[in-house]
């Protein structure tokens, strides 16, 4: 049967399937082939907290939404125009997010009545009329894997374990990518165990001829390669782009880098990258506990070297205190907090913006630190890298939120090489300030103190937690003398305006909103926002990378809109900030929190309907 | 101990510009000549050296000492002489701290470190007291005893440091007193030749919180026949006549007098603090008659950080990245044009 | 010499010497008496961070500042109107702060050129001018106690350990205060060593007679007794009335009262106090550190408990994580922060206020908790009480903020006896829901959930730090029923509103300028604006001790002022709140963050300053 | 163990209607089985039992007893379950931690929770690797072991759970292992009967990340002849054969065979586990072969919340006030009218 090839804009998948069922893996390949093939992309792995929570239930559904395109792309999509349900739970779980008419395939060997009925559903849906307004493909995909590898004298749980394959080869077919990718992958993985390989690289051709071969595939499409900005491309993960991003930092600073950490969902990848590249001079202590991890590097950091510390949300309570330290005694520092549902331990593997509050504000005493955020999986790379330059040429801590979606997502990066990267100039004693150096003398300009290191001889000097005097750094109890270290720290911090980008503005440059978010929303708001303006709706978004301080500029761009509205994954908390900030404005705020990130959809018909009541 | 330069020092190079501020009479004080008199000895340059602390009266010591200090906040000294310890591996890292720093607060970073086994000295000042808040219990301070938290005597079993370093796979254990301070000196010298963590607990009077804990080992009347200075390789003799001695009698360590019963000297357990089974070193540190000084337990083992250091040559050998932009490069790329 | 008694309306009095000198106690003694006679006061002790600061310098300077009156007192007074001086550190220290033309009773023995040097001054200031414009009073203090107790076979450091009750004695003559109070006060403190008992009080008197005598103190005051409200008054420190706030709620609510936590100046005293009463149902369990402290209240809650924490910032910081459990299991827990100055260690031993932003913001999540303050050291009584009330009544962790300034300072307390304290009913399952009862159901007004305790049979139940369910408290990944329970928690907060006064105002109910203050300023802000409103100028105070969630009525009372001053002892945080909360006004701030507290005379300069530049 | 109603409960009134989700064959549903078995043995009413938990695989457990339970932040369990005794020392109270929770992050609360010696059941479930964070080494972790966070083998020193509770002067330890339910109930009981703070370490087998870790004396083939269980006042012999057994010799326990050079019955230790001197059970946490099961040390001492209720008593027959107003008026007052 000939089929047609359908050149599509963009398209949606969701894989979907047990936490057993490998559908992390299958996801990451399909992304993997298409980023190979140009296409720009956004990925969203989405599972549950346990480790393997019970088969067959909609808590144990593990999922990976990939969203391909021939133009830009921001954001993983609201809705899947494929969805792959591995069993009945993981079509309950995900059938609310496909979009009405497009494609579902399901593996049928996994919907019997005991299936659907431990999925939650009432009745057989694929019999029932659940699901008449979607192109079902029923495919016995469980027995097809068996019958493709019943003479490779595999063990039936290899055997099972491959059916992924078979559906990714399926989905391969569908959207004409090449298998080589996948079978280089696979035959690496397994490379100790040939037959392993074999049986996954016969399980997914086995899949790619069968979605050839059935006729409920009628068509094939491809997305041709997207229009990027030429470069060299790889596929990122936003905590991989997180550490790699200081690795780059501390090389560029002529440094060593030491991350004191301890495991926490969703940050660990990090430590698990940074433990790989001991030769890189990066030391990645698995301290024991939150506590330690931030103190050993509040150590490192007096020692000489570039240090940071990894968490989450409930780590970072943990930390707070020794944030304080790190403020006082004026040491570069790096905290990473990529934020996840709250409050407590909340939901461990769902996405947030709720840590803000905490990040600027959750700290004993006056103690302003700086706060910034990354806004794509890519970008983790960037802020990493330029929160260290902060940290070390302000000699400060510096609070880097990502949050699990960009965490755990993924995207096309143009690759930056150590040349291209800005010089980091770490704030040591001018020669010339040798002679009559003391250990809280400053930079005239950032108000920066100077980094004087163990090992050093004639600096020997002793810095703690107590106030300190303005010049000597020796413990003073003096009022006076309190009150200007108090200023001095805030004045510090926000002299740091005068080294961060100005805030830019994408879509009107003015008008009647401007629509205000910050670090991981900015793939939904700027596709909302970008959809809009392509009808003709005059709105303008600006994206906020920089917390505390705010971009120098902030004010002149509110003042070009009648109305400013905050969207956020939390309660309002930068909406909280800004009217601290810059009460002169008024904000309105737009807050979900569900776990989720916000859909498109939910955007531009929010963004709509505020500019109608607007307009009246 | 690596790369030592010997650079003539004198106590007094390790005195800070900073007027000492502890109580009149503070045992606090015999400890801090105690360890500037060691410091030369040592051999160690002034500048390769950092004393690090937590809160208490003890943690102000790095404010008193000439060297690079870092008073940091309660109980995560250990863990912020680790980071400068790993940061730095040719640096001599102390760390000073109470028995509230250490074992309230900070007993989770105390049995880390002690079981990781970095390079680090541990002069922990057991005054049985919190000092700085002036007077609660301490999990040192005795059963019964009154404070101004436990005004009608303490509930809580104590900890014996010693007992709690053992069990956190320790291994090197030291006990000094503060009356004795010339044998500080000497055991402070033998913690810094000891490769990996050394804990020397200092038996410290608090004269305003809790004076005379310790005089029954410490008086005038008490020490020469309480104490018992012990050196590896040496009988375990001790008492005013020397004529008493250890022995062992099954599980236990017996006191015995030599010339009593047909004892000699050679029935007198002989002191070995190299051996690696912790078992007599674990029966020397719960004995309170008579009250162990000296170096109990010294036990070599590779540190923390020269293991690092080789896993860093291993990862170099191995890996294909060279160079960060290597890694950066790696993997799947494609071109766009 | 006859002298003649002149009344006065309110004087200050500081004493100060060495660390080892009993300043604290003398000044407790002439606070106790003075109490005795019907004066209203206000006390503020002010000593070195360290236990024993070296003697004879600054730095080891100890002092108690005691402010007496027959009007109604507000605060320990800005400047002293006698300072006694035991020695020339003494003076240095706080020379700045005695009233031109008033007294200073310096004991000459401690002004030898060593001493003076000591000190850090230049010249002799006994005789170089620099006392020119005050009315000293040199004594040989030290020689003449040695003299009036050489007879008696004490040891020379006993007699001089009583020197301070030498000028106890004198300054009792100069204001006509009896001997009697302290007489068997020392009775009774040296039971067992009769001999110091009668050292001391023949060192009081040979004061008392050597004042009477000499002819530099040429008149004797009096202050008659102050016009208080009616009642039975006693002395009270505020760490002190913060306990008994505490045993009397536990009381009210027929509940045990349980306090986890960890030494930290300057809270200790409230875990000093509480052990003494083990026989009222308290247990004050000393934990190995802050969280221990916190999570055992926690479990103490959970299990029936009226369950409380106490510390200081630096606690604080350490117990966020918790609180956050506290907060999702909605579990009754009330947390104390007796506030010193920050950041980090920072000054351990002064006053400051700066940790509001840490109580109302710093948690990972979204995470609302009640937070109030105390305003003088009597009533923190009431606000403990008040803060078990609504953590009860509202299943709820509410944070009750003190500081060290309330903490140590002392004022007379008009007993309040059970009977008249208000009911509090904890938020039990009602009879008629037990049948049906879920763990996360509600009461429909506070929207609090209700309380099973272990051991009530039939109600066994699981709760923890995950999501849960709206109803069955079941754990929940559900993004709606989430985003609801965030709200829910939000909401809940919100409505004790309804449960708490609304703000009053004192001073002109309108007009050009509000003063707003909050918490331990209280005396400072009052002082200041009577002091201007008795001479006519328009200015109100509207001083909180509802922080969040805010009286109902703020905006009201706002809205009558064209002028909004929020003065506070920090970088201006309880502003921002503002600014968040109520972002319709305009609001400056004034802010001193020197570890001090106000003083009246420059809250007036700043005020009428402030009503100058309005009126232009 | 305090007013025990006896109430006739089978395993499954405790058994909640929460579906369990830990990982198929994870040996924690062994442990929640004997769990389950122990507590009609131990006969308390369920309505006075509650499981608290801190965070991890294991640290689910509450939620699937039907008691009443608390599953709170990483590692602050003992302290919390320290809250629930104070408050109501009538309950009995079960802590359940993971390797991680009780050693890494909860280290502190452990040791304080074992010294204070309160009535506490902590029940660690040592699978020497953080489960639920999906597989980075713990203090338990083997020296060398490759995890994702030791991608070239751990280089710390792992805690042995048993040395660090008795260098925290603990009272009951007992070692248990997940292939033997039936062992595991029985010492389950037996903890709960001790007086004080009982440890009950559990080998169990994490399938996903760690698994077969316990293999050298728990697979078929090595479980008859690695395994030694004790019991009070038994002989501590072992083996398929039953022939091996331990001797003293001077400071270590010593592995010999009946019936080889001249070894008897006779000759092999008789388990104390009720001795107060820690000395011989040290040396049996100590061992990895035989690895000991069975209560180790059990010594009865007072706990934490009876001398506290000693106290309350001596202060009400102290104190002057009897009630709370009798407070609020002491001291001295002055009437103003
Ligand atoms: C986070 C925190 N909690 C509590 C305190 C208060 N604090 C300071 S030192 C100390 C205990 C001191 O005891 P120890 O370590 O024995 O030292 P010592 O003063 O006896 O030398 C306490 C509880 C603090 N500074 N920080
Ligand atoms: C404050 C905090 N830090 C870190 C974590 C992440 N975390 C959850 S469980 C865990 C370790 C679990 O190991 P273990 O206690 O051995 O339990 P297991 O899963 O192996 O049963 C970690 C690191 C957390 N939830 N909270
Ligand atoms: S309080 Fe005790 S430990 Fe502290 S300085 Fe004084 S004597 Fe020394
Ligand atoms: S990850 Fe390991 S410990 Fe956790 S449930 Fe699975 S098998 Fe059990
Ligand atoms: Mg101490
Ligand atoms: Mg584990």
């Amino acid at each position: 049967m000939a089929v047609e090839k359908q050149e599509l804009e963009k398209v949606v998948i969701k894989f979907a399937g047990d936490s057993g069922d490998g559908m992390q893996l299958t996801g990451m390949q399909f992304t993997g082939t298409s980023a190979l093939l140009g296409n720009d992309l956004a990925t969203f792995p989405d599972y549950p907290a346990e480790i393997r929570a019970p088969q067959g239930t909609v808590a144990g559904v593990s999922g990976f939404q990939v969203h391909i395109g021939k133009s830009q792309i921001y954001t993983p999509g609201d809705n899947a125009d494929v969805l792959v349900a591995m069993n009945a739970a993981a079509l309950k779980a995900n059938l609310d997010h496909v979009v009405k008419g497009k494609t579902i395939i399901v593996d049928i060997d996994n919907f019997k009545r005991k299936d659907w009925e431990k999925a939650g559903f009432e009745a057989d849906p694929l019999s029932d009329g659940t699901l008449d307004s979607y192109n079902v493909v029923e495919a016995p995909v469980t027995s097809l894997t068996k019958m493709a590898l019943k003479d490779m004298g595999l063990d039936n749980k290899s055997v099972v374990r491959s059916k992924n394959m078979f559906t990714l080869g399926m989905v391969y077919w569908m959207f004409s990518r090449p298998l080589d990718h996948t079978e280089k992958f696979l035959n690496s993985k397994f490379k100790s165990k040939q037959i392993v390989a074999d049986a996954n690289i016969k399980a997914l051709r086995a899949g790619y001829n069968y979605a050839e071969t059935i006729e409920a595939l009628a068509s094939a499409y491809t997305i041709l390669p997207a229009d990027l900005e030429p470069g060299t491309y790889k596929n990122v993960m936003g905590n991989q782009a997180t550490a790699w991003g200081f690795l780059a930092a501390a090389e560029k600073a002529g440094l060593e880098l030491f991350l004191g950490s301890y495991p926490i969902t969703p940050a660990s990848e990090i430590l698990h990258e940074l433990a790989l590249y001991k030769h890189f001079g990066a030391k990645a202590f698995q301290a024991e506990d939150e506590i330690a991890g931030v103190v050993s590097a509040i150590g490192a950091s007096f020692a000489g070297d570039l240090a940071i510390t990894t968490t989450s949300g409930p780590g970072l309570a943990l930390k707070t205190e020794a944030i304080g330290l790190a403020l006082i005694t004026e040491l570069p520092l790096v905290v990473v907090n990529v934020q996840r549902g709250g409050p407590s331990t909340g939901l461990p593997t769902k996405t947030e913006q709720s840590d803000l509050s905490q990040a600027v504000n959750g700290r004993n005493g006056a103690s302003p630190v700086i706060v910034i955020a990354a806004s794509t999986p890519a970008n983790c790379f960037d802020y990493a890298f330029m929160a260290s330059k902060l940290a070390l040429e302000h000699m400060t801590p510096v609070i880097l939120l990502t949050d699990g979606y960009l965490g755990n997502g993924s995207q096309p990066w143009k690759i930056k090489t150590m040349k291209e990267l800005p010089t980091i100039t770490p704030n040591y004693i001018p020669e010339d300030k040798k002679e009559t150096w003391l250990p809280y003398e400053r930079d005239a300009k950032t108000k920066a103190r100077y980094w004087a290191k163990p090992g050093q001889a004639g600096f020997e000097h002793r810095i703690g937690g107590l106030e300190k005097d303005m010049l000597t750094g020796n413990v003073s109890y003096d009022p006076v003398n309190h009150e200007k270290m108090v200023q001095i720290r805030q004045e510090k911090v926000d002299l740091v305006a005068n080294y961060i980008p100005e805030l830019t503005v994408e879509g009107s440059e003015g008008g009647d909103l401007l629509v205000v978010g910050w670090g991981g929303t900015y793939g939904s708001l700027l596709s909302a926002v970008k959809q809009l303006n392509v009808i003709g709706v005059e709105i303008g978004l600006a994206h906020f990378n920089y917390i505390n301080p705010l971009p120098k500029n902030t004010a002149d761009i509110f003042s070009k809109y009648t109305h400013i509205i905050v969207c956020e994954l939390n309660d309002g908390q930068f909406l909280r900030h800004l009217r601290g900030a810059l009460p002169d404005f008024k904000y309105e705020g737009y807050n979900k929190v569900q776990g989720l990130p916000f859909t498109v959809s939910e955007l531009t018909q929010l963004f709509t309907k505020k500019l109608g009541e607007i307009k009246k | 101990m690596s790369e030592v330069k010997t650079v003539e020092y004198t106590a007094k190079d390790f005195s800070s510009d900073q007027e000492v501020k502890w109580c009149p009479g503070c045992g606090d004080y015999a400890i801090l000549k105690a360890v500037q008199k060691a410091m030369p000895l040592v051999g160690r340059r002034r500048e390769d050296v950092v004393f690090v602390s937590g809160i208490g009266c003890s943690s102000r010591f790095p404010y008193y000492m000439d060297t690079y200090g870092f008073h940091s906040i309660h109980g995560r000294a250990p863990a912020l002489a680790s980071g400068v310890k790993l940061a730095n591996p040719n640096l001599s890292v102390w760390q000073i701290t109470g028995d509230g720093d250490a074992l309230a607060i900070g007993g989770n970073h105390f049995i880390h470190a002690i079981r990781r086994n970095m390079g680090l000295n541990i002069l922990l000042f057991n005054n049985r007291i919190y000092g700085l808040t002036k007077g609660q219990f301490s999990p040192t301070t005795d059963l019964g005893h009154k404070t101004k938290s436990s005004p009608q005597g303490v509930i809580d079993n104590p900890f014996h440091p010693g007992e709690l370093v053992l069990g956190a796979q320790g291994h090197f254990f030291a006990r000094c007193v503060d009356i004795n301070p010339s044998h500080m000196t000497g055991v402070m010298v033998e913690a810094e030749k000891h490769e990996g963590t050394s804990l020397v607990e200092i038996l410290q009077n608090c004269i305003i919180f809790n004076d005379k804990v310790f005089s029954d080992f410490t008086s005038k009347e008490n020490k020469s026949d309480a104490l018992l200075y012990v050196e590896h390789g040496k009988p375990m003799i001790f008492g005013k006549e020397n004529d008493k001695g250890l022995v062992l009698k099954g599980f236990e360590l017996e006191v015995v007098t030599i010339g009593e019963n047909g004892i000699t000297e050679d029935d007198v357990l002989v002191h070995d603090a190299y051996v690696k089974n912790p078992t007599l070193h674990f029966m020397m540190v719960r004995m309170e008659y008579p009250m162990i000084l000296g170096v109990i337990r010294n036990v070599a083992a590779e540190p923390f950080e020269k293991k690092l250091a080789k896993q860093v040559l291993e990862v170099e050998k191995k890996s294909n990245f060279k160079t960060i932009d290597d890694l950066l490069l790696s993997g799947e790329t494609w071109e766009i044009v």
